[in-house]
């Protein structure tokens, strides 16, 4: 056709956006169909009432709130002493220091675009705003600075969005300075906002007044937010330049823990003349010995009497421990001796220990040992696990310089980490082993591992609890004391390594027949094929299944209320109920407990969701 | 070279449940042979030449390899696992390594070679395969005939005595077969003892010293790729060759 | 070049592959063995210490405490009061099951709604529940019921939940809630109840037939099956005819009798050589299985030692098992009723005992329609009258339903995205609405991938009532927890404790695995 | 090569042993110092060792929990943590209460002084099990002496130090006054936490009154206090002391007006005499915490306050017998317990006499000596110490 049609004068270069507005989306969002209307209108009244009656009983004058806020620390440490609370400050100092490394190292930074800050605090202020407004009662001062805060930043949220549709390219904000906001506002709300502090009087009445939020607290959490800022930047500035940092910051992870445990805990009282007079001649003498062994069991052409002589060494040593630890004291007229803290055992076993472990290295020595440089290697690896043995027993076995008022350990939220860290971190190995039993050709070891990991996941952790608090103590009572805290991780630890190893057994099973095969053809020994194959892919793969299962132990520490055990929930609801100021209340501080719960396990999820997403970026 | 069979199975029989898988074969293979397998699938082939390795544990009959007779030896599978390398029909690369890493395992953890030095001839093997700028790289980045490649340097890495091919090329998109097999036949003319499982008739007529026909769990024919393809023996030899030439 | 086989050479035994495996395993063993003896031997001596020895004689002897709610609040024994536990355990469990599986699928369903609201709500429902401990929210839900004036403002004095917003919802004094609890009406049965129970199994086997009968109708292609409807419809007219012809079933009293008579009269050998036998003949028939599965023309030559060890555990365990029977006639006598066990009369005997007195003629309807009531000077509920349900037991079970129920839900939604988006778009392609695809489509392929977790959710759902101890609600662990705290026997408390759970479990996961394969079946 | 290589790790190895085994055996394994014996540690105990194997065990003989608690420096006493008025940890962490305070003393008559006090909370379930295995010194968490746990369970008791009873709490709006007697609790809704005495005594009381009652359990009290205010209980029940202190703190708080909630029976359903416990066949250790009470006691009965304590030791007509108590005169006893002469002195002069500690902890919680039986003898209460002499 000569003259064809034309539909359009110009070519529109720019699309035109979608239909939107708060009409449309409650058209798309709200009410598409009748029966979405009549849903949406019936959820709506019953959300409306719910929420306004739950911020009537939050706001209610009767609510004693002041209980939680006087006993802050209480909930967080327990009962420890004031003067040496620069200990405390000092393990969150290092946690703090470490997480503003990692977040360097890892390079957790990230962009974010406009359109979705504005989004946030749309609906942060919105969310805010209908708070307000909900409030049964007049509108009353608090009130209605809460509500304009939050109309004034959802309208900037607004506006921003608008704004932004203008623009073509959408400008995009670093979430490090978005995190450094954050933490610019949390040091604001520390130095500004009021919460009620209740002041006991000789003849047990009380006053409570708003005052600003931890008073002695407040310049510590401020100087831990620095700490973290220039952690980070310092992080960020030798990220470069120093290639091992993520390997350095795993491993110092990993010694953190005990390290805190120590700082907070013990203090431990080092004896130097001990350490010169007797760790240092063991390790000398232990680790030479062992070294040599291993230097010539670790040669390639060792024939398989290594193998005999070390199987012969670890029966040995295993029983040496046993048998004089227990049976054969000819001074103990009963055949268990007794000895009087953990303390004491573990220095009768810190000469014996080393040589179990040296007979493990002896054991697994032709399969890491072979060229000079490797055997070298491996037996700075032997050296370096002893001196982690012998420093633990000498730290574990010294006596504290620190004297605690209260019971003699750190409780409330501190506890509930400890368990949960010791627990998770116990059981690893332990559960590790066990799903290689339940998955090994040996039946004997097949049946034993399964046996355990069904009978321990069908019986509910409290009874686990029970047990350790109660059958340990009578298992092994006139052997060795053990401290309810140390009986509750042990509980944990058994119950949690049935999980964990079916977690790992998945993994186990996920991979290919022909990485056995492969494995199996080039000659890897049955460790090596462990150790080097099987385990690295399987444990990467339940990566998720594990964040979860720490999830999950986290929220379960809250049992060891039960048996007693001075955990967040037990002193949220009986030791400040129990003060005679705060009589009553208990379903406050059960709410403020919930929360706390609440806060950590959404953290964590949300972080593990995040940290699937970029491991699953980063295998490929 | 002598004529030693480097080789050597009397009677290998093998059972799966109350399938018998091998019925009782009979092989020396020479040192410096090229051997290739053929036959339907789900005819053994693939048993047999995992029972050299010990991959699968023959049940009764007897293998040597290298003069070493298999049996529950801790030590001897030690000295025939360095001696045999086997390449597999999936590749079976160990995904969370790089693929230096993957070459140099062994050597330096079962061979006990010093790192550098398993590194020199890792380089030097994934030269020979033709792939030398992928050493740093993770398998699942390679295609995979490059897979196959470095699949076939790590069994040499070891210095084999012997290479075993289990079906090599099956899992390969036609268009990568050939690098694959250029690498094996590369191999062949330096004079490698190999059993190879396979379906390449091209292959096997141009490389392979001798042919073997297995039908089930049988050696059914054996000879030279000339007598083979162009004068089979057995009726069932020459059913099985009209049907996939 | 034919050279003759020989036999396989042997390696020397600190070669031997199989030889090695097998010394690891049995030192491994007796290193476990040692643990357990020393603990073992540690325990007694300190129990000795202690003046105490283990010893089972509580579940015989009265325990002086009073159970705060179950079949009986006043047990005569140990045995009776775990016994109590145990059946308070089954009624947060089951009907817990039930009332998570409603509100998970209601909950994973609304997380898939378009409806912004609903979806939001369910968000955080989900995210609420999920990240605060059990233990937390029960004891939350314990104390909320305890003041529940605190927060619904009663507007009726008699506790009467009669209205919402002025709208009548329920004829008056159907339902109470006050802080002592809940009262409903409730179906209380009498002693007419077993023989219906009687009579709903046969009318559940008949539901059975004809529901097959109704599928055969459709595959035959005669009539549209409504199969679920036929063998319900079969099902409530037995239940109707059975509310009044429930007596006829009381013939079966005698044959109760006639058996009660056979156990308790037959020389106990009789019984012990049966139970040998039957030990014996199980082992055969896993044995035999086991080898046929193995068979291989060259015999059993062929077996790995791991069959072996197989065979000889089979083989060890069954004589081991015939032996006991055979030679202790004590444990026997109290399985078929002929002697105690805890120094109760439980065997089967008193069982089908029992059975005939319940069976013998009854007239009445076999339960009684009862509306709660409130008496005394102090509002409590009556004790006869309606269904009242308890502050702790509320707690508990609110607690459970509501945690488990967000993990259902999860894997609801889990299920539902896996159904792939083809389903859908043929669906709606087919006309269907989304409600209908819902239900017609997406949840039964769904069904498949949701079970596994779901049966997992059922397993910590009933190992998690043990959490009603911190709301004092009277489960088996409380119950024990009482008995050792008066008692000092931990051990066989532990060991009752363990037995439970793990048959509870057991059984619950047999279910799951049966439905499990009965889905892949289907899938065929 | 390889043959030597065998031969020299067998030897090795064996050598490993038999030094390993030769410092063993020189290593002294005396039961009573096993702190010597491996290399590596040092003697930081006194004379007697820290650790007698049997001496932590119920049921053997032996006396060494003082020397034991000599050598740690620190007494560890098991309290509750959670019980109003008596043991209560504050929110600093600090605790106070009646039991503290009798911790107290004892640390300030063994080690002189009364800070040396390492508080061990105990459940109820677990206290005895603690006090049995070792980890606490003495337990003193409001733990009634009943004639089974005495006997069974391998533990004595000390000298009552407060005479509890089992009371009810009701509603005055429900007709209940203090006369009330347990006859009229029929019908009623009564709360107490599951698990102890409390709750038998209240169900066999109830049947013996002959009134019925609906039993209702929580796990811990102040659930039930709860359910009491809000009504979901008509009655609770506890030790007469607790439901006092509840009562005091409502009606102190304006929840209640004074007179709404009355504790009821006049005479308690049970007695629940309250006191220290320690294991059992240590007379030692027993003499000792019976004569820290005791010393209170007297103190309390012969006017000796810590505020006039150093006065009257400086007073020349001192009474003979706290003379003795506090170690001025020669003839004191307390070096033939084991303990240093003026232990009773740091004790009332620390911690205070009897009626300190009592006024000081349960006044403001409303619970008065007067007229109960936790008054002096002479006034007519159980407050009965031995004759110093």
């Amino acid at each position: 056709m000569a003259e064809g049609t034309v539909f359009v004068e110009t070519v529109e270069l720019a699309p035109e956006p979608p239909p939107s507005g708060p009409v449309q989306w409650i058209r798309e969002n709200l009410a598409y169909s009748v029966s979405s209307t009549i849903t949406t209108i019936v959820i709506g009244l019953v959300v409306f009432f719910g929420l306004r009656a739950l911020i009537a009983w939050f706001l209610n004058p009767f609510r004693k709130w002041s209980a939680a806020t006087a006993n802050a620390r209480l909930l967080m440490v327990q009962a420890y002493p004031d003067d040496q609370f620069i200990r405390v400050w000092i393990s969150v100092g290092i946690v703090v220091v470490l997480a503003g490394l990692s977040a360097a190292a890892w390079r957790v930074a990230g962009k974010v675009s406009v359109g979705q800050v504005a989004k946030g605090l749309l609906s942060v202020g919105s969310g805010a705003l209908v708070l307000a407004l909900l409030a049964p009662g007049g509108l009353t001062g608090g009130r209605v600075i809460f509500g304009s805060v939050g109309l004034v930043i959802a309208g900037i949220g607004y506006m921003w969005k608008r704004a932004r549709k203008s623009s073509v390219n959408e400008p995009v904000i670093s979430t490090v300075a978005l995190a450094g906001l954050a933490l610019v506002l949390i040091g604001v709300f520390l130095w500004t906002v009021k919460l009620p502090v209740q002041e006991v009087f000789a003849d047990g009445s009380k006053e409570v007044t708003n005052q600003l939020i931890a008073r002695s607290t407040k310049l510590p959490w401020t100087v831990q937010l620095l700490v973290l800022a220039v952690s980070y930047l310092v992080g960020v500035a030798i990220r470069d330049s120093i290639s091992s940092l993520r390997r350095i910051l795993v491993g110092l992870w990993a010694l953190s823990f005990p390290a805190i445990l120590m700082v907070v805990m013990r203090a431990p009282d080092i004896e130097w003349d001990t350490v010169l007079s007797v760790d240092l001649p063991i390790f000398l003498a232990i680790g030479a010995l062992v070294g040599v062994i291993l230097y010539v069991i670790g040669a390639p052409d060792a024939g398989e009497w290594k193998y005999i002589v070390s199987a012969i060494w670890l029966v040995l040593a295993v029983l040496w421990v046993l048998f004089s630890w227990y049976l054969f004291d000819p001074a103990s007229s009963s055949p268990f001796h007794f000895t009087s803290s953990a303390a004491d055992v573990l220095k009768r076993l810190e000469f014996k220990f080393p040589l179990i472990l040296g007979a493990l290295f002896a054991l697994a020595a032709p399969s890491f040992g072979g060229a000079r440089a490797a055997r070298l290697r491996y037996i700075g690896v032997w050296l370096g696990a002893l001196v982690l043995l012998i420093m633990s027993f000498r730290l574990g076995a010294a006596s504290s310089l620190l004297e605690l008022s209260g019971t003699a350990f750190v409780g409330g939220l501190s506890l509930t980490f400890t368990l949960a860290i010791a627990a998770i971190v116990l059981s690893f190995p332990l559960g590790v082993l066990l799903a290689l039993g339940r998955a090994s050709t040996m039946p004997i070891v097949r049946m034993i591992s399964t046996t355990y990991i069904e009978l321990v996941r069908s019986v509910p952790l409290i009874t686990w609890l029970y047990i350790g608090s109660n059958l340990l103590n009578l298992f092994l009572a006139g052997v060795v004391d053990i401290f309810s805290v140390v009986r509750a991780i042990t509980a944990m630890t058994l119950f949690s390594a049935a999980y964990l190893a079916e977690n790992v057994r998945g993994g186990l099973q996920s991979i290919p027949k022909g990485q056995y095969e492969a494995a199996d053809a080039v000659g890897m020994s049955v460790v090596q094929k462990t150790v080097l194959i099987t385990l690295p892919q399987a444990l990467k793969a339940v990566i998720p299944a594990l964040v979860g299962q720490v999830i999950s132990l986290f929220k379960d520490t809250s049992l060891v209320s039960i048996i007693g055990l001075f955990d967040l929930l037990y002193i949220a609801r009986n030791v400040i109920p129990g003060q005679s100021a705060n009589i009553g209340s208990i379903l406050e501080l059960t709410v403020v407990a919930a929360a706390i719960y609440w806060i950590f396990t959404f953290t964590f999820s949300r972080s593990s969701m995040r940290l699937e997403r970029r491991l699953g970026l980063g295998t490929r | 070279m002598t004529d030693q069979a480097i080789i050597d199975c009397r009677g290998v029989k093998k059972w799966f449940g109350d399938f018998q898988a091998l019925r009782g074969v009979d092989l020396e293979v020479t040192k410096g042979e090229v051997v290739v397998i053929i036959g339907p699938s789900g005819s053994g082939k693939s048993t047999f030449i995992r029972c050299i390795n010990r991959l699968e544990v023959h049940q009764e009959g007897q293998i040597f390899v290298d003069g070493i007779e298999l049996t529950n030896d801790v030590r001897n599978i030690e000295a025939i696992r360095k001696d045999v390398g086997m390449v597999f029909q999936s590749f079976n690369l160990f995904p969370h390594l790089t693929i230096m890493q993957n070459i140099t395992l062994a050597p330096i953890w079962v061979k006990k070679q010093s790192k550098s030095e398993a590194e020199a001839y890792g380089r030097e093997l994934l030269e020979r395969v033709g792939i030398p700028e992928q050493a740093d790289k993770y398998p699942g980045q390679l295609s995979g005939g490059q897979q196959q490649r470095v699949a076939i340097a790590r069994a040499l890495a070891m210095k084999p005595q012997i290479m075993l091919f289990d079906e090599p090329t099956s899992a390969l998109d036609p268009e990568m077969v050939k690098e694959v097999l250029d690498a094996m036949k590369e191999l062949a003319k330096e004079g490698m003892t190999m059993i190879v499982v396979t379906h390449e008739m091209g292959f096997a007529r141009e490389v392979a010293d001798r042919v073997l026909f297995f039908d089930y769990g049988q050696l059914v024919e054996a000879g030279t790729p000339e007598h083979f393809f162009t004068n089979p023996q057995h009726d069932r030899t020459k059913l099985f060759l009209s049907q996939i030439l | 070049m034919t050279t003759a086989i020989q036999r396989p050479t042997r390696p020397p035994f600190y070669r031997d592959v199989t030889v090695l495996k097998w010394v690891f395993q049995i030192v491994f063993l007796i290193g476990i063995v040692t643990v357990f003896w020393l603990l073992g031997s540690f325990s007694i001596a300190n129990l000795a210490k202690q003046n105490l020895a283990v010893s089972w004689d509580f579940m015989a002897r009265p325990v002086g405490f009073q159970v705060a709610e179950g079949f009986t609040t006043l047990p005569e024994s140990g045995f009776q009061a775990l016994l109590v536990g145990i059946t308070n355990m089954l009624r947060v469990t089951i009907s817990g099951i039930l009332a998570a599986t409603i509100l998970g699928v209601i909950i994973g369903v609304s997380r898939l709604s378009h409806n912004w609201l609903v979806n939001k709500l369910a968000t955080v429902y989900i995210e609420t529940i999920r990240n605060i401990p059990l233990l937390v929210q029960i004891v939350f839900w314990g104390i909320v019921v305890s003041i529940i004036p605190d927060i619904v403002v009663d507007e009726t004095s008699d506790g009467s939940l009669k209205s919402l917003f002025g709208l009548r919802l329920l004829p008056e004094g159907w339902i109470f809630a006050s802080p002592k609890g809940f009262a409903m009406p409730w179906l209380v049965p009498t002693d007419g109840r077993w023989q219906w129970v009687g009579f709903m199994i046969v009318g559940a086997v008949a539901a059975l037939y004809a529901y097959r009968w109704r599928i055969r109708l459709q595959e035959a292609g005669t009539a549209e099956a409504r199969a679920f409807l036929w063998s319900g419809g079969v099902l409530v007219a037995f239940a109707i005819v059975g509310t009044f012809a429930h007596p006829v079933m009381g013939i079966f009293g005698p044959v109760f009798g006639f058996v009660a008579a056979f156990f308790q009269n037959t020389p106990i050998i009789i019984f012990q050589i049966v139970l040998a036998g039957l030990a014996v003949g199980g082992a055969y028939y896993i044995i035999k299985k086991r080898l046929d599965e193995l068979r291989t023309p060259a015999g059993l030559g062929k077996l790995t030692d791991d069959d072996w060890f197989r065979l000889a555990m089979a083989a060890v365990v069954a004589s081991g098992l015939a032996l006991f029977f055979l030679l202790q006639s004590g444990p026997v006598k109290a399985i078929v009723g002929q002697g105690t066990i805890f120094g109760q009369e439980i065997g089967l005997s008193q069982l089908f005992t029992g059975l005939e007195s319940r069976f013998s003629f009854v007239s009445g309807a076999p339960f009684d329609f009862s509306l709660p009531a409130i008496d005394g000077r102090f509002n409590n509920y009556a004790a006869d009258a309606g269904h009242v349900i308890t502050r702790a037991y509320f707690a508990l079970w609110i607690g459970v339903v509501l945690y488990t129920a967000a993990f259902i839900g999860e894997a609801v939604r889990a299920g539902v995205l896996a159904v792939p988006k083809g389903q859908t778009e043929a669906g709606f392609a087919v006309g269907l609405r989304r409600s209908q695809l819902l239900r017609m489509i997406v949840l039964p392929q769904a069904f498949r991938i949701i079970l596994p977790p779901v049966g997992n959710q059922y397993l910590n759902l009933a190992k998690n009532t043990s959490l009603g101890i911190a709301v004092a609600y009277p489960d088996i662990v409380q119950v024990g927890q009482t008995i050792f705290n008066q008692t000092g026997q931990t051990i066989p408390i532990v060991i009752s404790w363990m037995a439970w759970y793990s048959f509870v479990s057991l059984t619950l996961s047999a279910i799951v695995n049966r439905w499990n394969k009965k889905l892949k079946l289907v899938e065929r | 090569m390889n043959k030597i290589q065998r031969i020299l790790s067998v030897l090795v190895v064996l050598g490993v042993f038999a030094t390993a085994c030769t410092a063993d055996d020189t290593a002294p394994t005396t039961p009573d110092d096993t702190t010597q014996t491996d290399p590596g540690t040092t003697d930081t105990t006194i004379a007697g060792g820290s650790t007698d194997p049997t001496t932590p065990v119920a049921g053997q003989t032996g006396g060494a929990t003082l020397d034991e608690v000599r050598a740690r420096g620190v007494l560890k006493c098991g309290v509750s943590g959670s019980a109003v008025a008596f043991s209560e940890t504050q929110s600093d962490g600090s605790m106070t209460g009646f039991d503290a305070e009798m911790c107290r003393a004892v640390a300030a008559a063994v080690l002189g002084d009364a800070t040396k006090v390492e508080f061990a909370a105990l459940t109820a379930a677990e206290r005895f099990t603690a006090l049995a295995a070792g980890e606490i010194d003495v337990l003193i968490r409001n733990t009634t002496w009943t004639q089974s746990r005495d006997t069974t369970l391998g533990l004595d008791f000390g000298p009552t130090t407060y005479y509890d009873g089992q009371g009810v709490m009701g509603k005055a709006s429900d007709g209940f006054t203090a006369d009330s007697t347990l006859a009229d609790v029929d019908g009623a809704v009564l709360c107490t936490n599951a698990g102890t005495t409390t709750e038998k005594n209240i169900s066999e009381g109830a049947a013996q009154a002959g009134a019925t009652i609906v039993l209702s359990t929580v796990a811990e009290f102040p659930e039930a206090m709860e359910g009491f205010k809000a009504g979901s209980c008509d009655l609770v029940t506890t030790d007469a002391s607790g439901l006092v202190g509840n009562m005091v703190t409502a009606i102190r708080d304006g929840s209640i007006q004074e007179g709404d909630w009355v504790v009821f029976p006049r005479a308690p359903i049970s007695k629940e005499p309250l006191g220290p416990v320690y294991r059992q066949n240590d007379s030692q250790w027993a003499d000792i915490v019976n004569w820290t009470v005791y010393a209170t006691f007297i103190a309390d009965e012969f006017g000796a306050t810590s505020g006039n304590i150093d006065s009257l030791i400086g007073d020349a007509d001192l009474n003979p017998e706290l003379g003795r108590l506090f170690g001025v005169t020669d003839d004191e006893l307390q070096s033939t317990m084991g303990l240093s002469a003026d232990a009773f002195y740091q004790v009332i002069s620390q911690v205070g006499n009897y009626d300190e500690i009592f006024t000081r902890t349960l006044n403001p919680v409303g619970i008065f000596r007067d007229g109960s039986y936790n008054a002096q003898w002479y006034d007519g209460g159980m407050i009965y110490a031995p004759p110093a002499r």
